[in-house]
Order: structure tokens, then C-alpha cells, then sequence
């Protein structure tokens, strides 16, 4: 049985509560097992907050994640926060704003521009969270994308579909970009 | 609509419910259990249902009461401070036998505590919180879709035994969103109150050994009396010791002498082993996932999870915890389902404790190493 | 009296809410990166209004030395 | 009481009431059921609930759907009864210490969300059932057995409380102007909306026996020689109507009704929505 | 607010509080400091007392004898406060929902019993703190997470409920006339009786984006906009006056003080019964 | 005045408090309780202290938690509903750390029940009524210069180890007069809050193991803050895990491992023998009784009457049940202290229970022939 | 209409209260033994204010058969 | 040890409970143990009432008459509701006023004209309680006529002391007028 799990950190309102939930529908929608759940709390409040999905294709025990295999943060705040939790040979996707400390570590980071393109390409910074959704499905194939689409669609607020739907394409295009940087994990 | 959806545990509450036949909701917003509100006040309308927000829990509480004294489905879900405040009329509930469901999503405590953190701190409340004797069925729910079941459950057991039914949730349960598969649950039994049919002769009290009267909707024709005082079969007052007696008795033995109907358990690995783990909602996860850590220790662990947790299923405990060398009861609280076990268990099993009330979620870890601890240390 | 004071900003106390940029009568304050930056300190007329509408006590006129 | 009535509204195997000789419950209960019989009410439909206290026992004797609460609660309990079965008359009959003490937060909001109850509230100005301590409405000065040296707390005036609160009928009448008082119900219960009827009653027992009022028809009498009707206090002066309770309607509005709103709303959902 | 008052009323280890960028919360309460300091009160026999809410978690900011009670019981705390020693001077601070839903009952009973405590209530028009459900003031129509099409109940005017009760002291401000607003709390904190001051304000986060009311700035503007003073008011017609708050001070008058009149009584004993 | 008086259960309350110290009260009445209001209005004022009454219950309760923040010793009284009603600021007294004390006078619940009519029926809610992790004391005397002692120790204890203290009552008690012998009780010692030392430095919530930080009375130069959330020492609110285990297990910690300083109880022939009965309250006064009319029969029975009920007096009756053949617990409920009995008594003693739920009080015949009866079916 | 009407008297559930008696405008009631009493049938106007007054349904008017 | 249990049953207003608390408070000016109570509830709302005193030399354990030595009754109802109970070779005093049935028992019936003294003699109906005190002081002489001239000083409303004294000392006469009849009872 083989189960990932990952962690989506940023600050209140960058919506990766919603990504979290989309992506724990999309693995739903793939057959998958999934659990998804979210930092409460004065967090919440202004501050920085977390959501949690577990994906897998067995009865998920502990529906918490306590080390993630993957991190995804759009707030420095959030990366400082949770790095020192990701797995050993876990991966850390970062949005290319946050200038990142020298460190050493068996963690691969990776940084896209996703906030910028949200802003850039889309026009509108709230689709950062989809955008992000797009660069983690295409990196890592844990979800299909037809799946992630539809769970997008489920999901997002009526009237922005098609916004949502071009965010979650510049997302996968982020990646396609750096074809040799792709990870992969295997479900088996 | 697919069959198969992601729903948080509060939403299986609602959705359960719905399932069951929920057609009133009142209630007052307190965290975590506020989803519950917001959902019923979105989702009721469609169904022919009614949500009212209203000016504190005790008046929440009535209002149920009081819709379903007209023969609506009705529940309300509170956390702790309001599940505190509710304890009179839930007395009320239970002495005027008026089926509905009370879901308590339980946070840190005491008093305010801290109100988004986890905790399983309400189990002696939830038995134990209002004034006088009386019994209460209490179901804890360890993920979202047994939320789901045990929410209709919660109800078929209310309509049955014409009493308020609790629904333990706690803060991980609750806002943990995991697939429900609505189709598993399409042909589940939804129980219905039974209705009086001699309007003449209607007894809304009759006294029925170990079991209940029907109970007649206001405004059917039947015009009978309700009062939280002692009353007789046809709910007049009544200061009469014998009656007092017999009310009493069958208030408490619909529930005791019924436990067989009503009590609800899992069990995994209780074939024997090293230790019997007792455990229950969320906490019950964190505690599987120590038992196949323990495992890999060559510690042979079994799990027994009460779903009902009041009445205890003491029957089956007393069957499967001799084939155990010890038994640890695994809570988020300071010990409290603690106590019921550590009296069923008798003889020399010892009897071991598991607390964690910091706020935070159990880790399997940290389960699993205190059990190998006392293993260490000769327990 | 005006002149002698100082417009101080608690940066660590400043949520960036945009309410005393709003407010100021002569536009010298926006927000950068979630906080709030004085522009240019000679064009702030020390009216103190950035001072009464802040709800953190984040930005306020002090009396220079 | 007429015996027809008795027999018809009244169950008659819980009489005698357990009231204690001249307390002007009984008076107030009869009003009631005169108002409720004059309006032709389906038994079947209407609905009483009380608190608790010596007048909340009125719900048991009488044979309707009857629902006997908990102390204060009686108009939350109604709330739910009305709201889940809006073809319902609700009735909530409360005492001083019933709807003015434990219950004023209940009261407020149910006059605020102007949902379709009527509350007839017997106000003997003691609290009864537990032997005569003060309530809400002991008159300053006055005694009772938590006011051995006689009472500081401010009169609470509750028909005051229930406009400021926004209830859209409110009425006074007493256990001696019975027609009134019956009539007054009457409109409280054809009236669209929440209805306060504040029904000044006597407790010869305790308020009584403590700030010797004298027999229970003195009491009565009393409560004639200290009333004004609000058509002659308009003309009076404040000095005339010093130590006088007012007595007659004081409010009777039109505002949406609770229950028709939450139904628009569904209406307004499924041509929307669906 | 000025550093000194910060560095005197505060304490400033728990800075920055807990509240949303731009939320009115810490307007309101500055508002309370700079009265305080206004009338020059000495910090040890000033308490504060609060409820739960966001609003509620200003006592915890403050460097006075601070008490964050259980939601709704504010005002009861700080009777017991009040009563058992009246050299303190007892603010208490407090909700929409705090004190106007689950509280009314203490809210209407303090009134009436005229007890010298300052209650300053924040009236963001939702509860803030468990994420923006519908409060007794919320107004008509507008959305909260419980009214997803729209509230029904009826907007609670708390002044006008505070009048009905027996208040002595009322008075209305916003977070936009923050000058107006520390005087009225000066004002009643001065007044001999019970003083209810209503604070309008904003919850940005929850009351804002759910109904479109814009940014922090944007919401104050509304304010402003939306108020009318109560003087100019007395000169405006009803359909000018339709959707807005009158703002200023609506009761002030004297009345027996609860706990003078308990000395009163205590002292009337020791001549009488010694 | 002469030192032996004829005293009301009630009144033997009123007068051990104003002995203790008591200055202020602040209640709502409820029958059986309602004389402890009374009193305390009409003597209160001449002994400088302070009476009001509430609107309700809840705010009665938080009077007395504000009163006693301000430095003087404070207490409410009540009866099942209204102590239903003071749980939630029961509970924040207890994370508040303020000292209090409550009696509940209990009548025959659930609900309004038979509110005139004895029971002992909220034995467990007084342990468990509020919401979220604590620890309590109970008190619960026998008779009425029992009370009179008891009521001083709950001020005692509330102040020593700043928590709520209950004095839990029976109608039979409340209402009963007997004498009380005030120059017995002259030389008694009355403990009072420590007070802080230093302004600067103060810590309202000093963590002392097992023990309490002194606390100041509000105004008179400290300021601090108190709250119902988890909180530093200092009083402030925190969400941090480390603190609140660490407050949580203090809370029920300086009740729990100081029982040795709280346990009361009282022996009557426990050197062994057929039957050792436990009970409590009025119901320990027909034990006596019955345990005369047995040894007239021939069945030696012994008597352990827990005087505080919680925490139990678990290491006593652990060294005494052994010395008897069996164990009946005896209590005006459906079985309560029972289950605390029955989880402390190991091994092979049976554990049974004798109880009376109709409203009316044991009587002494009746107690004796169930323990009679128990023989003659061998048990 | 008057002439056939009849006075009754419960005599169970009368308390005795007097208000009957206080408020009769002929004076023909009294209690005896803690219970009403007409004392002269014959006075009786049969004006109904008893029955208005009695709190407890005790006494009242019927039409005679 | 020896233990005398009495009942004082009449109507609400009678004022048989404060009779009860002055003679236990008798008991105990004399040295002796002595327990009071009463019953509650709607009884005490205008329909029948009692009072129960247990007068001993030793500790009384069980606090409650059950089978009372000595009824006292000024009312009919109370007299039929609880002559059952009295002991074997009992004794039930009764108001003359009350019209006994015929009955065979082996318990003592008799009768004063306790009300009719109050009102006639004294003028006062409402001190028939006092009256009946001094009936019972004498005829059982279980405590002392100082004592319980003390313990109804005590009690009764100031301004009242004189007429309750008087009270008594007709209570006293009464029996004293019918010496033959005294009922005794050794305290041992
Ligand atoms: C929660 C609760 N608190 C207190 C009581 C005791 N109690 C019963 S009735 C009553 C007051 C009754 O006064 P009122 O409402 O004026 O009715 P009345 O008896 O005067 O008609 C009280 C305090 C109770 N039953 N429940
Ligand atoms: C007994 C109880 N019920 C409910 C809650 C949950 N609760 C906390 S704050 C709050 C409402 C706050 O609204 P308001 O008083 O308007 O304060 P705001 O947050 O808007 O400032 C509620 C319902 C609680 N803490 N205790
Ligand atoms: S002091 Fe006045 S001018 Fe200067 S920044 Fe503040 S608001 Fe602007
Ligand atoms: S008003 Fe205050 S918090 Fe808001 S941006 Fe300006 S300085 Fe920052
Ligand atoms: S106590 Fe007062 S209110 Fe109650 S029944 Fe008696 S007279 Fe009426
Ligand atoms: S939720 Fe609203 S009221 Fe609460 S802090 Fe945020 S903006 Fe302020
Ligand atoms: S009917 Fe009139 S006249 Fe006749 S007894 Fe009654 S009150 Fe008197
Ligand atoms: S008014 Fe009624 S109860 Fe009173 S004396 Fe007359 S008949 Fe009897
Ligand atoms: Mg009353
Ligand atoms: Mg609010």
C-alpha cells in the first residue's frame, strides 16, 4: 500500500484550505482513499494556515499528516514553519517570491512562479491556490487531471469555472516548462 | 450528485441526519460544531426542513424539545460551554421522553479552554451532565462516514426509546473530511416513532416494561399533558411514590434492559494478545495505527472501540479482556471512559491509562511507546 | 508644536489594513508587502489622523528630542 | 365559571387545583379559556405552555396540547412548537418570576423575532411557588423573604420592557377586570405577531399575608383602586397616576411575523433556486 | 493612539492582538483607554470585564484588573464585582452576540437594576469570533454563514431595548466618531447608575466580505455615512432618517444606584434593629 | 445568645459559612435550597456582608466568582435544575482557580421532578456537570451539625486549594433542625487565601506542584488577568500544548494528589464483619439505624460514610473492605457512588446496592431486610 | 332568563376564599366551615358576579332544566 | 435509652410547625436530644401539614418519625390520615371540635377543646398551637414548663410574648382540670 501525504502552508486567504479539499476529491474522484484536513485556530485568523491531505489506495488509519512528503507553501512565514517536517527525500514546492535561506538538506525544494502567474497570466491573485494545484498534480501525478478538473469545477465559486479551469492549465504548464525537474512517485 | 463524497465530519452529521428524517434544527454557533448550524441553515429549506438560530443553547435545546413534541425530527449540536448549558432541558428531554438529538463537538476544556483544539473531555458529561437519575445513549463516531451512520443511528435509537440521544463527536472527527459512499447507507432502516391510535384512551406515559409508549404529536387530536415534574401514565403530576418508582425505573431500564439493542462496538485483533487497547473516536485511529507499530515490536495489541460509549458495552468487554495480559483505555481527556472500564475489569488485569490533553491530537508514536514502556516496566 | 514631531510606524504591530492610508489627507502612507510606509516624510502635514484611526497603535506622532 | 366550560376546556380530574384559597390564578386561567372559547379555537389546535411556578401549573388543568417547560423556558419551548407547526395557537402562560427573571432573555427575543405566540404573563409580584422571595416586580419597599428589610431592586415594568424590546401587542388588564383582561387576550391571540398580556393578579399567601394586603378580595379590590385605564391617564397628570398601574392596550402594530418570513423565504428559495 | 497611553493602559507583551487587519476592534477599545485616561481614573481600582468574542478579548490587552468571563455572563461577573466593592470603577466590554443574544437577560436585569457599571458594546453586527454567523443586530436581509439567503429576524435595536429595561444611561457611537465615542464613554463611566454605550463598528473579515461592504476604510466610511447625529436627527423626517443610526446620547437621568441603596438599607439597620 | 441551638439544616449551612467567613451571597430560589437564600438576607447584612438575588442561576454563579475576585469569601446555594444551570461558571471557576463555594440541596430529579421530595440523584453530576477536564471537592453531611462543620472546611478547602467546593445536600438534611452545639466549633480554624508579596512579580497562576499560587484580591494593586481560556502564569491566554497540560494536570492534580488533606469519612464497627455499608448524606442516618436491627439478627454489618465524596476515600475503604464478605452501597438514587464503589473493590467481594428513587426517605426496616434477603439467596 | 337559572355550589372544590361572599352585591353567601354557603336562596339576583369572581369554578349559575 | 417520637398533624396556618420547633427546642433547653421536621410540598399549600418531633436522652440516628408514641391533631383530615401510625399503646390527643368515629383501638384517644380555648379564653384562634404545647407538656410532662416557657419566648413574634404566655398556662389547665386522665410516660 503506498500512501503520500502532503501539506499546503500559507498565510489565511490564499484559499489552500479549498486546494486541499480539491485535491483530496480529485484522488476521491480517482478511486483513491483520501483524507483532508486543516489547521483551526487563531491561525486562521489573519495569521498563517495549513491544510493536510492524505492520499492512498488503502483504509487510511491516522488521517493526520505528522511528516509530509510534500510540502507546497505560498507565504515564507509557512515554509519556515513546516520544512523541518517534510520526509527525508520529500520535496518542498515553494512560490518563487520567497527568498529562501542557504540551508543543507535531503529535501528537494522546488520554486514556481505561482503567485506571479495568478497575478500575471490570470489576472487575478486568488487563483494562486489553483494555480498551485496545477504545478502539484503535474509534478507529481498523484491525482489525474481529469479528476483535479472536475473536483475544481465542483468547487470553486459559480462564475469562475473558466478562470479557475485556465489557472489550473498554467499550473501544469509551470512544470511542462521544466520537464527535467519532474518528480515522480509510483503509486503501487 | 456521485455516490462517493468528501465530506467533513460535521457535514456527515447534517447529512446523516437529513438521511434520517431531520426536519428541525435550532441551535446556537460555538466552535467546532458551528458547521453543523451553517449546513442545516443551507441544506433544511430544501428539504421541507426548518433551521432557527437562536438566542443561547438552553433556549436551542428547548425549541427542539418543542418541534419535536410537534412531531418534527429534531436535534441541535453544541460544544462544550453550550453542551454545559443544555443540561437542564437535555433532564427535560429525558423525563418527558421527547426523541431528539443533541451532537456535541467536543473541545478543550474546562470552560473555554481552548476552542479549536481536540479533546474528549465531555465522556462523564455526556452520561452524567444534567441534575437527578436517568440514563442516556451516548455514540462517539471515529471517522466521517461512521459520523454519518451513527447520526442516523443516533435518531432510529431517539425515535425507539422516546429519548434524547448524544452525539459525542470530537474537533478531529469534526472537521476531518474524508469519502462518504452515500450508496452503502441508501438502504439503512430509518426508524419512525410509533403513533398512538385510540385517541380516547391515549396513555402518553404508559408504563411498558423496559420499552415506551407511542407519543402523539400536539395538535393530532390526542391533547395530552408533558411536565418535567414525576407524572402519572397520562402525564399528570403526581406526587405518588409508587408512581415515582415505576417512572423512574423504566426511565433508567429502557435504556439499561436494552443495552443488547442498542450498544454498538468494534473490535480488531481481540482473539488475545499482550494488551487490550480501549479506545474510542479519533483517538481510536491514532490507536490502530499503534497497534501495527506495535507489531513490528512483536507487542500483540488488540483494539476495543465502543461506538455506543453509554450504555457501555460492558458485556462484551468482560468477554474479551481476560484473553489480555493488561488493558489500557486510550482518551483525550485526564481518564474518564477510564473509569467505567476499570470497573468492569475485574480480577487482576491491570487496568492502565492513556491521556493526552494538551490540545493536541494523539500520535500513534507516542501511544505506542508508552505501551512498550509499561511492558518494560513490568506492568 | 506640529513640527516637532515625528510620525513613528511599529512595523511589527502593523497589519497592513490600509485604513490610515485611506484616511490620510494628503495621501503620504501605502502599503508595501502587508505593511504600512510613510512615502515622503516632509509631505505628512502630522495631523495625527493616521494615529486615531489605526486600530493597532501601530503608527503614531511622537514628540522628537 | 360557566360549567359548560369547565367541562369543556377544563380536565376535570385535576380539580380541585392545588391554589391555594383566593389566589386570583384561577381567575386569570378562567380569562384564558373565555377568550379562547369566544374566538371558537379548535381545542385540537391550540396549544398551551407554561414554565414553571404557581401559575405555570395552569397548563396541566387545562385540555389542550399542554406543555409544561422548564422554570423561564416556556417561550423558547413555544418557539420551536410554533416555528415546526406555524397551524398551531400557541399560548405561554408565565409568571413574574417565570418570564421577568430566569426567562427575560427568551421573552426579549421572542418580541424581537415577532413569532406568533401570545404570553399572558400572571404577575403577583412575588414568586409564589418557592414561598414568596421577591421577583422582578415586587414593588420597592415591599417585602418579601429574600427582602426582610424590604426591597431595593427597581420595579421591573414589563409591558415597558416588551416595546423597547419590539413586540407589536402589548396589554395589561388585572384579575379583578376580568372582561377586559379576557378581551384583551382575545386580541393578543388573533393578533399576527408576538403578544404580551401582562395580567396583574394577587397571591394572598405570601405577597399577600408579608405586606398585609388584608383577604384575597381585598387584594382585588386593590387592584381596582390602583388601576387607571390608559384612555383616562392620558388626560391625567403624572402626579394623578403616581403609585397607578395603567392599564389597557398600549401597542398593537403590524411587523412581518417570524414564521411568514422563514416561509417566504422557501418560497422565494424555490423559485430561485430550483 | 499614542505611544505613552499605549505604554500606561496596555500591556504590551500580548501586542499585536489577535484581530483581523483593519478590524474596528482596537478603535473601540482605544476609545475606552482614552476616556479612562480623560477622567484621570487610577489603574488599580478600574477593572474590566468581558465577555467571549472577538470584542470580548480587548480585557486581555489591558493593564487593569481584567476578567474574561463565559459568554454572555459579563455583566453578571461584574456585578458581583460592583457589589462586593464599590470603589471600583467596572467597565465592562462586550458583543453583539455577547451581550444581545446569549447575555440579554443580565443586560436587561442590570438596567433595571441601575447598578453603576459601564457596558461598552461593540456592535460589529455579527459574530466575529466563530466566523460570522447571524447576531440579533444583523440587519434584514443581509448574509451571515447561518442566513445564506438572507437574515429574516428582526434587527434588535439594543438602545432602544437598554430604555425599555430602565437604564439610566444611553448612548450610541461609532468607531468612525471616535472623538464622540470617548466622550459618551466618559460620559458613563462618570454617570451615577448603569451606563450602556453602543460602539458601531466593523468586522472586515466576516460581516464585510459575506455582505460586499468593501475594505476596513470603506466600511468606516459607511459609518459615517450611515449615522446622523442625534440633534440634526430631531430635525429630520422619518423618511430621511430610514437606514440610518441616530448617534449621540439618548438617556441620562438619575435614578436609585443599586448599590447605594444597599448601603442605604445596611445603614438603616444598624439604626434601627441595633 | 446560647451555644446550643435548635438549626435547620439550611441554617446550620448559613451559619458555618458567616463563621468561615462569608460576606457575600448571591443566589435564586429553589426549593429545598431556598432557606439558605433567606438567611443569608436577613443576616448577612450584620455581619458587613452583602446579599443579592440574581435573575437566574447562571448569573448568581458568576456574582459569586466576581465577588470572590474582589477578595471576599462568597457562595450561592441551589437545587438540582438551577445547579444544572450553574455548570458552565462552575467550570470556569475551576480553570479561573476562584475560590467558591456551592450547596446543592437535592430533591427528586430529573428535570423538575418532585421538587419537594428527597434524593441524592446528582451524586455524579457534582463530579461531573461541567464540561472539559477538572477536579472538584464534595462535601456531603449527615446531619445538621455536620452541615454546620462542613460548611466551614468547603470555605477551608476552596480557599486553600482555590477551587469551587460543593456541599451536596439532601431535603431530609436541609430541612431537618437539631442542634448544634456552636462552642464545639469555636476553636476551629478558618483558613484564608494567602495574599501576594510583591506587585511586580505576581503570578496569579504560579505553577506549584500540587498547590496553588496565592491569589490578590482585584483592586488593590496587582492587576492581572483571569480567564476561562488556557492560560500562563500569568494569566494570559495561550494556545501553547506545553502549558496547557501542564494547567490542566495542576487543576486536577492539587485536588486529586492531596486527597490525604481532603478525604473525610466515618467508621463505624469496620474491624470486619458480614457486610460493610457505604453511604452518605441522610441515608447514612437509616444505615445506622438498620445496622442496630441486624445485629439484633445476627449480621455484623460495618459502616464507611464518605463525608467528602469526591474526591472518595478510596485508600481507606481499600484497607477495610477486605474485612467484610460483602458490600452494599446505600443512596436515595438508581445507583451512583456505586460505580465508584464498585471500581474500587477488587477481587471477589460483591458489590451490591440498595436504593430508593420514589421521593421518599429510607426507612431503616427497609435497608435491613434487602441486606437480610441478600443472605438468604446466598449472594 | 334570571328566573330560571339556578346557583351551584361545588362544595369540593370551594377553598373558601370569601371573595364570593365580599363581592356578592345582596350579601347572600357566607362561609361555614371554610366552605361558601347560600345563605337565602330567595335574595339571590342571580347577577352572576360570583360565579365571575370564584377562582376555582366553585360557584356559578345554571340554567334549570 | 429512651426515645419518644410525636406527630403534630393539622391544617396549613395552624401553626403545628413552629409547636413542633418550640418543643424540640424545649428538649434541648433541658439537656436532652432532640430532632424536628416537617413534611413539604403541596401539602403545605393549604391542605394538611405536619410536624415531627423525636425527643431522647441518647444520639438519634434515624431522624424521621415512623411510628409515632404521641399524635397530635387539630384537624380531622390529619387526625384520619395518620392515626394508623401511632405506636401500640400510643396516645393521640385531638381538638375537641373534631367528631371521632367509633373505633376499636388500642391506642388512647383524647380529647380538649384546644381551639376553642385559643378563641374563647385567650381571643386569638392562632395560638391554639401554644395551647396545644401546654395540653401536651403537661399531660406528658417530656420536657419542663421552664424550658418550654423559654423556647416559646424565643419564637413566638415580638410583641406576642404575653398572649403566648398565656397560651400555655391554659394548655396546662386543661389537663390539670381533667387530672384523673394523665397519661405518663417515664423518661428512663
Ligand atoms: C432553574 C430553576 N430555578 C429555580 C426554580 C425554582 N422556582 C420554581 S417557581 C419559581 C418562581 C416562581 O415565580 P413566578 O414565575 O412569579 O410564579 P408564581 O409562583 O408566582 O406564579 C422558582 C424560583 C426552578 N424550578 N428551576
Ligand atoms: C456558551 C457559549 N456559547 C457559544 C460560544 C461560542 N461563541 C464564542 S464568541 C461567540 C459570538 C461572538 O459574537 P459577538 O459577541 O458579537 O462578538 P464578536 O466576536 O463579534 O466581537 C460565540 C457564539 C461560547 N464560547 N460559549
Ligand atoms: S499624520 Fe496625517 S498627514 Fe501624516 S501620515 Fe498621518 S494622516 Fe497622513
Ligand atoms: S491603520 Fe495601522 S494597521 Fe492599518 S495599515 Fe495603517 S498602520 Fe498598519
Ligand atoms: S402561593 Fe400565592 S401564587 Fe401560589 S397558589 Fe398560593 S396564593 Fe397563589
Ligand atoms: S473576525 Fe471580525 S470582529 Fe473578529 S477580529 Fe476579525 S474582523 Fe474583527
Ligand atoms: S349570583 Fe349574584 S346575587 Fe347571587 S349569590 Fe352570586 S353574586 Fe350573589
Ligand atoms: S369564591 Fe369560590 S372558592 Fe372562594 S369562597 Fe366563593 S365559591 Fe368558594
Ligand atoms: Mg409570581
Ligand atoms: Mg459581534
Amino acid at each position: 500500500m503506498s500512501t503520500v501525504e502532503i501539506r499546503l502552508g500559507g498565510s489565511g486567504g490564499q484559499g489552500l484550505i479549498l486546494a486541499g479539499i480539491i485535491l483530496a476529491e480529485a484522488a476521491i474522484l480517482d478511486g483513491k482513499i483520501s483524507v483532508q484536513s486543516q489547521s483551526y485556530g487563531p491561525e486562521a485568523r489573519g495569521g498563517s494556515s495549513k491544510a493536510e491531505v492524505i492520499i492512498s489506495d488503502g483504509y487510511i488509519t491516522y488521517p493526520k499528516v505528522l511528516r509530509p512528503d510534500i510540502l507546497l507553501t505560498l507565504a515564507f512565514s509557512a515554509y519556515s514553519c513546516y520544512k523541518k517536517d517534510v520526509k527525508e527525500n520529500g520535496m518542498i514546492i515553494v512560490d518563487e517570491s520567497i527568498i529562501l535561506p542557504e540551508e543543507q538538506s535531503s529535501v528537494k525544494v522546488i520554486q514556481f512562479p505561482i503567485i506571479k502567474t495568478a497575478q500575471e497570466v490570470i489576472g487575478k491573485s486568488f487563483v494562486a491556490n489553483i494555480v498551485s494545484l496545477g504545478v502539484l498534480a503535474e509534478l507529481t501525478k498523484l491525482v489525474t487531471k481529469d479528476s483535479l478538473e472536475k473536483a475544481v469545477l465542483n468547487r470553486v465559486p459559480p462564475g469562475t469555472e473558466e478562470i479557475n479551469r485556465k489557472a489550473l492549465l498554467e499550473g501544469y504548464n509551470l512544470v511542462k516548462m521544466r520537464g527535467s525537474e519532474v518528480w515522480q512517485r509510483q503509486m503501487i | 450528485m456521485m455516490a462517493t463524497r468528501l465530506m467533513q465530519g460535521n457535514e456527515a452529521v447534517v447529512e446523516g441526519a437529513i438521511a434520517a428524517g431531520l426536519k428541525f434544527y435550532a441551535g446556537y454557533p460555538i466552535t467546532p460544531s458551528t458547521e453543523i448550524a451553517e449546513l442545516c441553515a443551507e441544506k433544511l429549506p430544501f428539504v421541507g426542513g426548518k433551521f432557527i438560530q437562536m438566542e443561547d443553547e438552553i433556549a436551542s435545546m428547548a425549541a427542539v424539545i418543542g418541534a419535536s413534541l410537534t412531531g418534527l425530527k429534531a436535534m441541535t449540536a453544541t460544544s462544550g460551554p453550550g453542551f454545559s448549558l443544555k443540561q437542564e432541558n437535555i433532564g427535560f428531554a429525558a423525563i418527558a421522553e421527547v426523541p431528539c438529538v443533541i451532537a456535541d463537538v467536543q473541545r478543550r476544556g474546562p470552560s473555554t479552554g481552548m476552542p479549536t483544539s481536540p479533546a474528549q473531555g465531555d465522556v462523564m458529561q455526556s452520561r452524567w451532565g444534567t441534575h437527578g437519575d436517568h440514563s442516556i445513549i451516548v455514540l462517539s463516531p471515529s471517522s466521517v462516514k461512521e459520523a454519518y451512520y451513527v447520526t442516523i443511528q443516533a435518531f432510529n435509537l431517539s425515535e425507539k426509546y422516546r429519548t434524547p440521544v448524544i452525539i459525542l463527536m470530537d474537533e478531529v472527527i469534526g472537521h476531518l473530511r474524508e469519502a462518504v459512499n452515500l450508496e452503502e447507507y441508501k438502504d439503512i432502516e430509518i426508524i419512525e416513532r410509533t403513533m398512538p391510535q385510540d385517541k380516547e384512551n391515549y396513555l402518553p406515559y404508559q408504563h411498558i416494561e423496559n420499552g415506551v409508549a407511542p407519543l402523539a404529536p400536539f395538535g393530532k387530536g390526542f391533547r395530552f399533558h408533558v411536565t418535567g415534574l414525576v407524572h402519572n401514565e397520562d402525564g399528570l403530576p403526581t406526587n405518588d411514590p409508587k408512581v415515582a418508582e415505576k417512572l423512574i425505573e423504566r426511565l433508567v431500564g429502557k435504556i439499561e434492559n436494552n443495552k443488547r439493542d442498542i450498544v454498538m462496538f468494534e473490535e480488531k485483533y481481540t482473539e488475545g494478545g499482550d494488551v487490550l487497547i480501549i479506545s474510542f473516536g479519533s483517538s481510536a485511529r491514532a490507536c490502530e495505527a499503534a497497534i501495527e507499530n506495535l507489531k513490528k515490536e512483536g507487542i500483540q495489541a488488540g483494539l476495543f472501540r465502543p461506538i455506543a460509549i453509554w450504555p457501555f458495552p460492558d458485556e462484551r468487554l468482560k468477554e474479551i479482556y481476560p484473553k489480555f495480559k493488561k488493558v489500557f483505555v486510550v482518551e483525550m481527556n485526564t481518564g474518564q471512559l477510564y473509569y467505567e472500564v476499570d470497573r468492569i475489569v475485574k480480577g487482576d488485569t491491570y487496568v492502565g491509562k492513556i491521556n493526552k490533553f494538551n490540545g493536541e491530537f494523539f500520535t500513534p508514536c507516542e501511544i505506542a511507546e508508552k505501551i512498550k514502556e509499561s511492558f518494560k516496566n513490568g506492568i | 508644536m506640529v513640527k516637532n514631531k515625528e510620525l513613528v510606524i511599529i512595523e511589527e504591530w502593523c497589519k497592513g489594513c490600509g485604513i490610515c492610508v485611506e484616511f490620510c489627507p494628503v495621501k503620504v502612507l501605502e502599503i508595501k508587502n502587508d505593511k504600512v510606509r510613510l512615502i515622503d516624510a516632509d509631505k505628512c502635514i502630522k495631523c495625527g489622523i493616521c494615529e486615531l484611526r489605526c486600530p493597532d497603535f501601530a503608527i503614531y506622532l511622537e514628540v522628537k528630542e | 365559571m360557566a360549567s359548560e366550560l369547565v367541562e369543556k376546556y377544563f380536565r376535570k380530574e385535576t380539580l380541585p387545583n392545588i391554589w391555594c384559597p383566593g389566589c386570583s390564578n384561577g381567575t386569570v386561567t378562567a380569562a384564558i379559556v373565555r377568550a379562547i372559547d369566544n374566538l371558537g379555537l379548535d381545542k385540537d389546535k391550540v396549544c398551551i405552555v407554561s414554565g414553571i411556578g404557581c401559575s405555570s401549573r395552569a397548563s396541566g388543568y387545562l385540555d389542550f396540547n399542554t406543555l409544561h417547560t422548564t422554570h423561564g423556558r416556556a417561550i423558547a419551548f413555544a418557539t420551536g412548537i410554533k416555528f415546526a407547526n406555524p397551524e398551531l395557537t400557541v399560548i405561554v402562560i408565565t409568571g413574574d418570576g417565570d418570564n421577568a427573571a430566569i426567562g427575560g432573555n427568551h421573552f426579549i427575543h421572542a418580541c424581537r423575532r415577532n413569532i406568533d405566540l401570545t404570553v399572558v404573563m400572571y404577575n403577583n409580584h412575588i414568586y409564589g411557588m418557592t414561598g414568596g422571595q421577591y421577583s422582578p416586580t415586587t414593588p420597592r419597599f415591599d417585602r418579601a423573604t429574600t427582602a426582610p428589610y424590604g426591597n431595593i431592586d427597581r420595579y421591573f415594568d414589563i409591558c415597558k420592557l416588551a416595546i423597547g424590546a419590539g413586540a407589536t401587542y402589548v396589554a395589561r388588564s388585572t384579575a379583578y377586570h376580568v372582561q377586559q383582561l379576557t378581551k384583551l387576550i382575545e386580541k393578543g391571540i388573533s393578533h399576527k405577531g408576538f403578544s404580551f398580556i401582562e395580567a396583574l393578579s394577587t397571591c394572598p399567601t405570601y405577597y399577600g399575608r408579608r405586606n398585609k394586603k388584608g383577604s384575597p378580595a381585598d387584594m382585588l379590590k386593590w387592584l381596582k383602586d390602583h388601576t387607571v385605564d390608559i384612555k383616562q391617564a392620558s388626560k391625567m397628570t403624572a402626579e394623578e397616576l403616581n403609585g397607578k398601574f395603567i392599564i389597557g392596550e398600549f401597542l398593537n402594530v403590524e411587523e412581518p411575523e417570524y414564521v411568514e418570513e422563514y416561509e417566504k423565504m422557501i418560497e422565494n428559495l424555490r423559485v430561485n433556486y430550483k
